[in-house]
């Protein structure tokens, strides 16, 4: 019986998807994904050398809508603006804004989160119907009048679109904490004579903001299209400044007359970000689900 | 143009078509023009349901038919006289003028409407000041068809503020529908529009689209060409344009500058252009610091690139202008103005003020992208002067408060005035308190002047009190005067008979379009 | 029965909730920059005049007098009048709602019945070229922003190829149809009027499509990822072991156990189509509730801020309640 | 020809794990065959290949012939058919294998309409049959029952009755009897050997326990490694086991005779691919060169007797007869020590679980009194749910009772879950180290107790900067007896510390608990379900049953004249309950009253206090009667 016997080779089993590959196609989302923000962060750090005009410095010959070509690569919009230059600067503002607000919904979120889920009781139940009472605010109407509120800088737009994503974090979190705060490590911690704020920090924390690790890159593109929709609605970064959505809702009305450039460029970027945001979280996402498999 | 016009006008019913569909940007935000708020489309529509009493007439320039602001006809009114001392307005009704509910229009509408613009303590009521009436009291019924203003004093205005003042609600359907608490019917009024003007409203789905029936109950001359007209809101200027090119739409009163520069050669398309009395101005607020200083007003003034403005913003469709009174006002002065773009003269003036660098806040209108280019532009060539400028986009609440907080150092502005008087401009924005002085502008010798004109109404001396006017306002510089860009509206080549509102309001009665 | 109390329970539990949206609103409207007043007033008005439209809206009293006749009004069902029109905040929101009601229901069904049959194909063939394709596709959607995905469309559907009605209002007029809910397409399916039925529907094709690339992708990978879960589950290998044919596996162990997370998802999905409507509306024309939202923020008109905002929030509650009733009655383990 | 013949089966899956090597045995049919051995041995993988559900990336080679045809060369039609009809498998871990969406009922009736063609209404009633055959009461109500509605038991029979729903020539249960109590292992096991007998199918029962399955099985494949180890007639392969492996495999459970447990060092290899020696040779004392150079192949040792083994073993006598006889192999230090008073006293504690929304909860302890000495050993036994992990986070304060009271010295916990023990994130160290941070032991201070702790536990230091996760499962119990011992509490308390660990992992376990527990520097509280894991080195032993204490005694005195009928059933000497646990019966009277053969009206009417009954105490007021009656 020693003697091997070479059968027919079997790949694979017929039910059951290829499991194995889930985890490939999640590296490819996650390498492009960051490929293309690794590129546009380049692209937007290295602005100065990559353009010779100033974001808001107006061609002195007065150009306004000049197509591309010549001194303008992309050509200028109505302000007689270069918009290749825009188009990098306008990066600046948007990946910074959607990063630092996202940044901060998420600390805020955790601490409410854990807070919440740790302590459960009346804590838990107020803390739950504020951010209910958040959540149940329509998105723009919040936003907006935080801007108004605050005045509509790059710092203050951060912190409105923070607000407006911190009760998601939240939720996220307490619902992880209340999972994790059951498990029987929390136990074995708290009988060795954990303090809460140890147990919290060192145990229940880092096991509880998995899910957050994967959805924030995916908010950071949600955030990119909130800025783009307040610029939209007139209540974005006020203008000279550049901002990929303050420019494609500019230059909305150029498309329709055939002057592609003043706002096809900025769409095309924020798209691809976006884009690259979401690759991101999906091939995170997937790589968590095979690691949870 | 004017000869198209005559001959549509003249053809056979048939060849006309009996809708016209007009794009605005927004709904109207009321139909009650006394008690709550209005904008620029509501008031265009106002024109057109009120029974006006009286309107301006129409006189061709250029080739191009527009509204006469200085010939003030009667329309719904048979006659609209003064007394020989110019203090009692009599006002005499046209017979047979009907309301939708079939209601002849009577003497006691005429008081019933403006009793209730009295109590309503807000448009009306405040324009009625400048000619002197407050009470509702001045106004007194003589018959079924005849109406008495008695003014506290003559004024020049009248005519000019009855104008836009003198319209009409059917108060008997109005009384139907008051209550004790609410004896003006204002909740009726919100919900239902007036009747009895050139057009009746015949449907109206909030937000979205109005259509507007010729009143047949219009006795009186220049009754509504078309039979139907329907107006719909399309707010995204780039739409209107597409539906104005798709023949969808024959006349888009939203579309944008840019939008209008090539639509003059679209196929179908026709945009019609005048001069019109807009007004685009900076004002500077003479007690903020640092425009409380001259010099420094002087400087933006210097280092504002006007040229580049009208090229740039208005697609070179601008009048350069000389002066705080408008072009075409009576009265105007070149020397009303007298600074040009040159930088180094702003440097010389910023000097001049002891400064090297001064920065401000420059307000604009959110969402206005004429205000917001032209704001983008100055901007720049300010710097350059030494003058740092933060723009700062207001939505409408916030710019309406911190105008009534008279807080705002820098704004543009533009516009045009109701009345095409240098009196009325005064009144509104020149003189300590008045409401659109936003510049905070005061100077004894204007205040003088102003008195004066009340009870000036020869219309030469009125000329050399508004010289003065224009000298002492070159010498104050209260505001950056830039220029008056003309009306342009896109309409289909089918559209006939427009008449350009200097007021900005369109008077859709002469409005044809063929089929 | 269960579901009855449970849905008690969830209503009462909304109670302070909505309390603490109408409270927020409240005072957030008049803690904003802006006063509502100035923007009604003539440029002719005094101080006199506007103390007068002040005390006209009851703005003169004090706050909590105000917020008290403003609590008592939502028991009657009276939001207030708007500053802006003067007319009732009630009945101008009940013309406003049903367009984007129409636009955001009918988004979010068809959203949900897209991720459904192409999120559960997309698992089933997981990781070849189609599920790969599908998934990024739906990520580009979603990587847009709706205004100007809206506004190519337009230029596509309406300007180049003329295949649609132009963005400008939402039903032809010449149709004459009667409003009952403000849901044009429904109200012509109401009153059984054919011709407004197709236009309504026409017009929706757009705002619809548009919202719905929007909003399909999350769906879409929650429906795979379940999927792809429940193929690779226990369960479902044990069916399939015992060798249940293809379709009893996919409808019976396969379909109800995919779907269990999906409302949840839809619900919070359709939170924030009510809150993006407002760009997709502003493209389309769509004269809606974003936009009169959005007008009473920027005119700070207090009554309509104060209602847009507690009627988004009802929804959202009440559209997570649904989703919950949902839920558990496609997943039994769910305690209710 | 046999039903089922595998023949030198290998799988390789993504070709980094050889899960099988040269496997060959035969099942035929009428007959119950044994698949044994150690977790990741290969045994649900052979189940699998049988239905031809390898996983994906798996490469098999060999045979595996189904009625003469292979199933691994089957096309997907006959497959289909092959799935259900042919070979029904019974998975692991039942309550999981539900489809939790789907009635109980419904699952058993897709089984019927595919495979038996029958139409609705006789599917429903031929449901309704089976569920009462595999012994589910209230079968009509349980038709409807969601698997989430079902207890573990329940959901096995379950499991069973859809397998046995497809009609099947050959039923494959993996693992059936983990996780449950002896009186349902029995039961259930009895199902499987009614299905040979009656119903003429073939049977491969698999199941990591060698002990609890022999007595239904003909014959015994035992598993190592991937590869067959030692394949026989039951009999045989129990009384005289001659792989070493299988010997191994029989000792190092404990069990009620008080059997000593033999330890076997190491633990059973991951291969990466087929081996080419003996997988078992480093664990093994026989082993010799030829072990380490090449793989022995399966040779005769009798009719139909074979063994993997170049050394295998004759001396085989039953290690089971065996027991009584043989005396214990770790040393159990004798005398008492210095009476320090005791380290805990609970006093008629209550411990209540508040349900989420208001409205009752759950009584897991009602009024359970116990005091544990300095230096003492009790153990704690009962089923699952009577409440002994409660009564263990009652003594170290994690839960705080709604009644009673709880003096307790300084306690130290260790976990049923050696891994989920553990905080995920932090290093070893950081975790033996975390009560010595509490006590604000600094940082160097900390590490040389941690590592001196460790060294305790027969662990190599390296271990230190590992994470949870990179632990085999007996490490990471080591790391966890480690953590409870570093600040040198004053009492341990054991809660199942076992029960999730592999068989002979398991022993060694035992053995270092039991080196711990001597040392009577502490006292230390055993909790275990598996009386017979207790009575290894307890003194004293508590038996807990719904909360309450029924009986209490000297080791010796409970498992030799057990005086409750629970102890007695727990025992199986000569008393069998009723019936399942069920939540409800502890409202009033004896809690046991439902299930007890002997309950009589004032049984039901009445709360029975512990009485002393010779050495030991019993809750239950009929022991007088009943001591005779059996
Ligand atoms: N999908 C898989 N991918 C890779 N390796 C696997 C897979 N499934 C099982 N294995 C490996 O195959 C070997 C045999 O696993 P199998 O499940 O058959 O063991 P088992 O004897 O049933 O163990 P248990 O008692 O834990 O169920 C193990 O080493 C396991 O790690
Ligand atoms: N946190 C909790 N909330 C509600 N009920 C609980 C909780 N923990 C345990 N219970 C219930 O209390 C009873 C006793 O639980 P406990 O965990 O003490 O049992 P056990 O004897 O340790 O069982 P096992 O052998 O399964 O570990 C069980 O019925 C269990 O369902
Ligand atoms: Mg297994
Ligand atoms: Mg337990």
């Amino acid at each position: 019986m020693t003697v091997m016997r070479i059968g027919r080779r079997r790949r694979g089993a017929p039910a059951g998807p290829a499991a194995d590959r889930d985890g490939r196609f999640g590296t490819v989302l996650v390498a492009t994904g960051a490929g293309i923000l690794a590129v546009v962060a380049l692209a937007v750090l290295f602005a100065p050398l990559l353009s010779s005009w100033g974001p808001n410095e107006i061609d002195p010959d007065g150009s306004t809508l000049a197509a591309p070509g010549g001194a303008h690569l992309f050509g200028t919009d109505v302000n007689g603006m270069d918009v290749w230059s825009r188009l990098l600067y306008a990066g600046r503002v948007d990946l910074g804004i959607a990063v630092a607000a996202v940044a901060a919904a998420v600390v805020l979120g955790s601490i409410l989160g854990v807070v919440a889920g740790y302590f459960g009781g009346w804590l838990d139940d107020a803390l739950m119907r504020l951010t209910d009472i958040f959540q149940a605010f329509p998105t723009f109407i919040l936003a907006l009048a935080v801007a108004a509120l605050l005045g509509s800088g790059p710092v203050n737009l951060a912190v409105a679109i923070a607000l407006v994503n911190a009760p998601a974090y939240a939720r996220l979190v307490r619902a992880e904490v209340r999972t994790v705060r059951d498990l029987t490590f929390v136990d074995a911690a708290r009988t060795s004579g954990a303090s809460t704020i140890g147990l919290l920090w060192r145990h229940v924390l880092p096991n509880s903001i998995t899910p957050v690790r994967v959805i924030a890159p995916l908010n950071c593109g949600w955030a990119m299209l909130t800025l783009a929709g307040l610029s939209f609605l007139g209540l974005g970064i006020p203008v000279p400044d550049a901002e990929w959505g303050a420019m494609i809702s500019l230059g909305t009305g150029d498309v329709v007359a055939g002057r592609w450039w003043t706002s096809v460029p900025p769409g095309i970027a924020l798209l691809v970000c976006v884009l690259g945001f979401s690759l991101l979280g999906e091939g995170l996402q997937e790589r968590a689900d095979r690691v949870r498999r | 143009s004017g000869s198209k016009d005559s001959t549509s006008s003249s053809a056979s019913g048939g060849a006309k078509s009996s809708t016209l569909k007009i794009a605005v940007s927004s709904y109207i935000s009321s139909w009650d023009q006394d008690f709550v708020g209005f904008d620029l489309t509501a008031l265009m529509l106002y024109k057109n349901v009120f029974p006006y009493m009286i309107d301006y007439g129409v006189k061709t320039v250029g080739g191009s038919r527009i509204l006469d602001t200085e010939t003030i006809m009667p329309t719904f009114a048979e006659s609209f006289e003064p007394d020989a001392a110019q203090k009692v307005w009599t006002l005499k009704l046209r017979k047979g003028v009907k309301f939708a509910s079939g209601n002849e229009m009577k003497a006691a509408d005429v008081k019933w409407s403006k009793d209730r613009a009295f109590a309503a303590q807000a448009n009306v009521a405040g324009i009625y000041r400048t000619i002197g009436l407050t009470k509702p009291e001045q106004v007194v019924v003589v018959d079924d068809y005849t109406v008495e203003f008695h003014q506290e004093f003559p004024s020049a205005l009248t005519r000019q503020i009855q104008a836009i003042s003198l319209y009409v609600f059917d108060s008997v359907e109005a009384k139907k529908h008051a209550t004790d608490a609410d004896p003006w019917a204002k909740e009726w009024f919100a919900k239902n529009p007036p009747t009895g003007g050139y057009f009746n409203v015949t449907k109206a789905t909030q937000g979205q689209e109005i259509e507007l029936t010729a009143n047949d109950g219009y006795p009186g001359p220049e009754p509504a060409k078309t039979k139907t007209i329907r107006i719909s809101v399309v707010p995204a200027a780039a739409n209107q344009r597409l539906q104005l090119q798709a023949g969808d739409i024959d006349i888009a009163l939203g579309a944008s500058p840019r939008d209008i520069k090539d639509l003059k050669s679209a196929a179908g398309v026709e945009v019609l252009s005048s001069a019109s009395n807009k007004q685009v101005a900076i004002q500077m607020s003479t007690t903020t610091a640092p425009f409380d200083d001259v010099n420094v007003r002087k400087a933006l003034a210097y280092a504002t690139p006007y040229e580049q403005i009208i090229r740039n913003v208005y697609g070179g469709d601008a009048r350069p202008a000389k002066s705080v009174v408008p072009l075409d006002m009576p009265g105007y002065s070149e020397k009303g103005y007298p600074y040009t773009y040159d930088i180094d003269k702003a440097k010389a003036a910023l000097a001049a003020a002891g400064k090297t660098s001064i920065s401000s806040e420059l307000v604009f209108e959110t969402d206005n992208e004429e205000q917001q280019q032209l704001a983008v532009l100055v901007q720049s060539e300010a710097r350059k002067a030494g003058i740092e400028l933060k723009l700062t986009p207001l939505d409408p609440a916030t710019l309406a408060d911190r105008r009534g907080k008279k807080n705002i150092p820098l704004q543009i502005t533009s516009g045009q005035l109701w009345v095409n008087d240098v009196e009325y401009m005064l009144a509104t924005s020149f003189v300590k308190g008045a409401n659109l002085n936003y510049a905070n502008y005061s100077n004894p010798r204007i205040e003088q002047i102003y008195q004066q004109s009340h009870s000036t109404v020869d219309p030469a001396a009125r000329n050399q009190l508004w010289a003065q006017v224009q000298d002492i306002m070159a010498e104050d510089v209260p505001w950056v005067v830039i220029c008056q860009p003309n009306f342009n509206l896109p309409v289909r080549k089918s559209v006939s008979g427009w008449v350009q509102p200097m007021d900005g309001l369109a008077r859709l009665r002469f409005v044809s379009a063929s089929a | 029965m269960r579901i009855l109390r449970f849905v008690v329970r969830r209503l009462l539990q909304l109670i302070p909730v909505l309390l603490g949206v109408v409270v927020v609103t409240f005072l957030l409207v008049r803690v904003l920059p802006g006063d509502p007043i100035r923007t009604i007033l003539g440029p002719n008005a005094t101080a006199a005049d506007e103390a007068a439209a002040r005390a006209r809206f009851g703005l003169d009293k004090p706050l909590w007098q105000q917020f008290l006749d403003y609590l008592g009004g939502l028991f009657t069902g009276d939001l207030g009048t708007s500053i802006q029109s003067g007319q009732s905040v009630t009945g101008e929101l009940a013309l406003r709602l049903g367009p984007t009601m129409e636009l955001v229901v009918l988004a979010v069904a068809i959203a949900v019945v897209i991720a459904t049959v192409v999120g559960l194909w997309s698992a089933r063939h997981a990781n070849r070229a189609g599920d790969h394709s599908i998934r990024v596709l739906a990520l580009i959607g979603n990587s847009m922003p709706e205004f100007w995905l809206g506004l190519v469309l337009i230029l596509v559907g309406y300007a180049g190829l003329g295949w649609f009605p132009a963005p400008s209002g939402r039903v032809d007029p010449d149709t004459d149809l009667t409003p009952i809910t403000g849901a044009d397409a429904l109200d012509a399916l109401l009153t059984g009027n054919m011709p407004a039925l197709t236009s309504a529907l026409w017009h929706l094709v757009l705002p619809v499509l548009t919202l719905v690339v929007a909003i399909v992708a999350p769906l879409l990978r929650s429906v795979r990822a379940s999927a792809l879960e429940v193929l690779r589950s226990e369960p479902y290998a044990a069916a399939a072991a015992h060798g249940l044919p293809g379709k009893l596996l996919r409808r019976g162990y396969l379909v109800r156990a995919a779907l269990v997370r999906l409302p949840s998802l839809a619900a919070l999905v359709f939170g924030f189509a009510i809150g993006s409507t407002v760009l997709i509306e502003y493209v389309y024309s769509w004269q809606g509730f974003g936009q009169w939202a959005l007008r009473g923020l920027l005119y700070r008109d207090f009554p309509v801020v104060q209602a847009s905002v507690l009627v988004v929030a009802l929804c959202y509650v009440v559209v997570f309640l649904i989703a919950d009733v949902v839920h558990a009655m496609l997943d039994p383990r769910v305690r209710i | 020809m046999s039903l089922l013949s595998i023949e030198d089966l290998s799988v390789v899956i993504g070709g980094r794990v050889a899960a099988l090597s040269n496997v060959s045995f035969t099942v035929d049919t009428g007959e119950v065959v044994g698949l044994v051995g150690e977790s990741g041995g290969g045994k649900s993988m052979v189940g699998r290949a049988v239905v031809g559900m390898l996983p994906t990336g798996s490469v098999a080679t060999g045979r595996v012939d189904f009625d003469g045809v292979d199933v691994l060369s089957m096309s997907a039609e006959r497959l289909a058919q092959h799935r259900g009809h042919g070979a029904a498998l019974c998975f692991q871990n039942p309550r999981g294998a539900l489809s939790p969406t789907r009635t109980a009922g419904r699952q058993l009736v897709d089984r019927l309409t595919t495979h038996q063609r029958m139409d609705d209404e006789r599917a429903d009633e031929t449901a309704l049959e089976l569920f009462e055959a595999v012994g589910i009461r209230s079968a009509r109500r349980r038709l409807g029952a969601y698997p989430h509605e079902l207890s573990g038991g329940m959901a096995q029979r379950v499991m069973i009755s859809l397998a046995t729903g497809c009609a099947p020539r050959l039923l494959i249960a993996d693992e059936p009897t983990t996780g449950l109590d002896v009186t349902l292992t029995t039961e259930i096991l009895r199902q499987f050997r009614h299905a040979a007998d009656n119903d003429g199918r073939g049977v491969l029962l698999v199941s990591h326990d060698i002990n609890a399955i022999a007595d239904v099985c003909d014959r015994i494949v035992v598993l190592y490694a991937g590869t067959v180890a030692e394949t026989g007639p039951a009999r045989r392969v129990l009384t005289a086991p001659a792989h070493p492996y299988t010997r191994a495999l029989l000792r190092s459970v404990p069990d009620l005779g008080g059997r000593p447990v033999v330890v076997t060092p190491g633990a059973m290899p991951l291969l990466r691919e087929a081996p080419d020696a003996c997988p078992f040779a480093p664990r093994c004392a026989h082993a010799e060169d030829d072990c380490r150079a090449s793989r022995p192949a399966l040779t005769t040792q009798g009719r139909s007797w074979t063994a993997a083994c170049f050394h295998p073993l004759r001396d085989g006598v039953d290690a089971r007869q065996e027991a009584d006889v043989t005396l214990r192999v770790t040393t159990r230090r004798p005398g008492k020590a210095p009476a320090a008073g005791p380290v805990l006293v609970v006093d008629d504690a209550h411990v209540v679980y508040k349900s989420r929304f208001g409205r009752g909860g759950h009584h897991a302890l009602r009024g359970v009194s116990l005091t544990v000495d300095a230096g003492e050993r009790v153990g704690v036994v009962g089923e699952s749910g009577c409440g002994k992990s409660t009564l263990a986070r009652l003594i170290v304060g994690l839960a705080k009772p709604t009644g009673g009271t709880v003096k307790a010295a300084r306690s130290a916990l260790v976990f049923q879950d050696p891994i989920g023990s553990l905080s995920p994130r932090r290093t070893i160290e950081d975790a033996i180290g975390e009560p010595l941070r509490a006590l604000g032991v600094p940082a160097a201070e900390r590490a040389r107790r941690a590592a001196a702790v460790l060294d305790r536990m027969k662990l190599d230091r390296s271990i230190l900067g590992r994470r949870p996760h990179e632990l085999s499962g007996g490490q990471a119990q080591r790391v966890g007896i480690a953590r409870a011992l570093v600040a040198e509490p004053d009492l341990i308390v054991f809660d199942e510390p076992t029960s999730a660990l592999d068989v002979t992992v398991q022993a060694q376990i035992l053995a270092v608990i039991d080196e711990v527990a001597a040392d009577r520097s502490h006292g230390s509280v055993f909790i275990s379900h598996d009386l017979a894991t207790v009575r290894g080195f307890a003194d004293r032993v508590v038996v807990l049953y719904l909360g309450r204490i029924v009986e209490e005694g000297p080791v010796g005195e409970v498992f030799a004249d057990p005086r409750h009928p629970y102890t007695r059933a727990l025992l199986s000497r000569g008393v069998t309950l009723v019936r399942d646990l069920e939540e409800a019966d502890a409202t009033s009277g004896c809690a046991l009253a439902a299930r007890c053969p002997f309950a009589t009206d004032r049984c039901r009417a009445e709360d029975q206090q512990l009485q002393q009954y010779g050495e030991s105490r019993a809750a239950c007021w009929r022991v007088p009667e009943i001591g005779e009656s059996v």
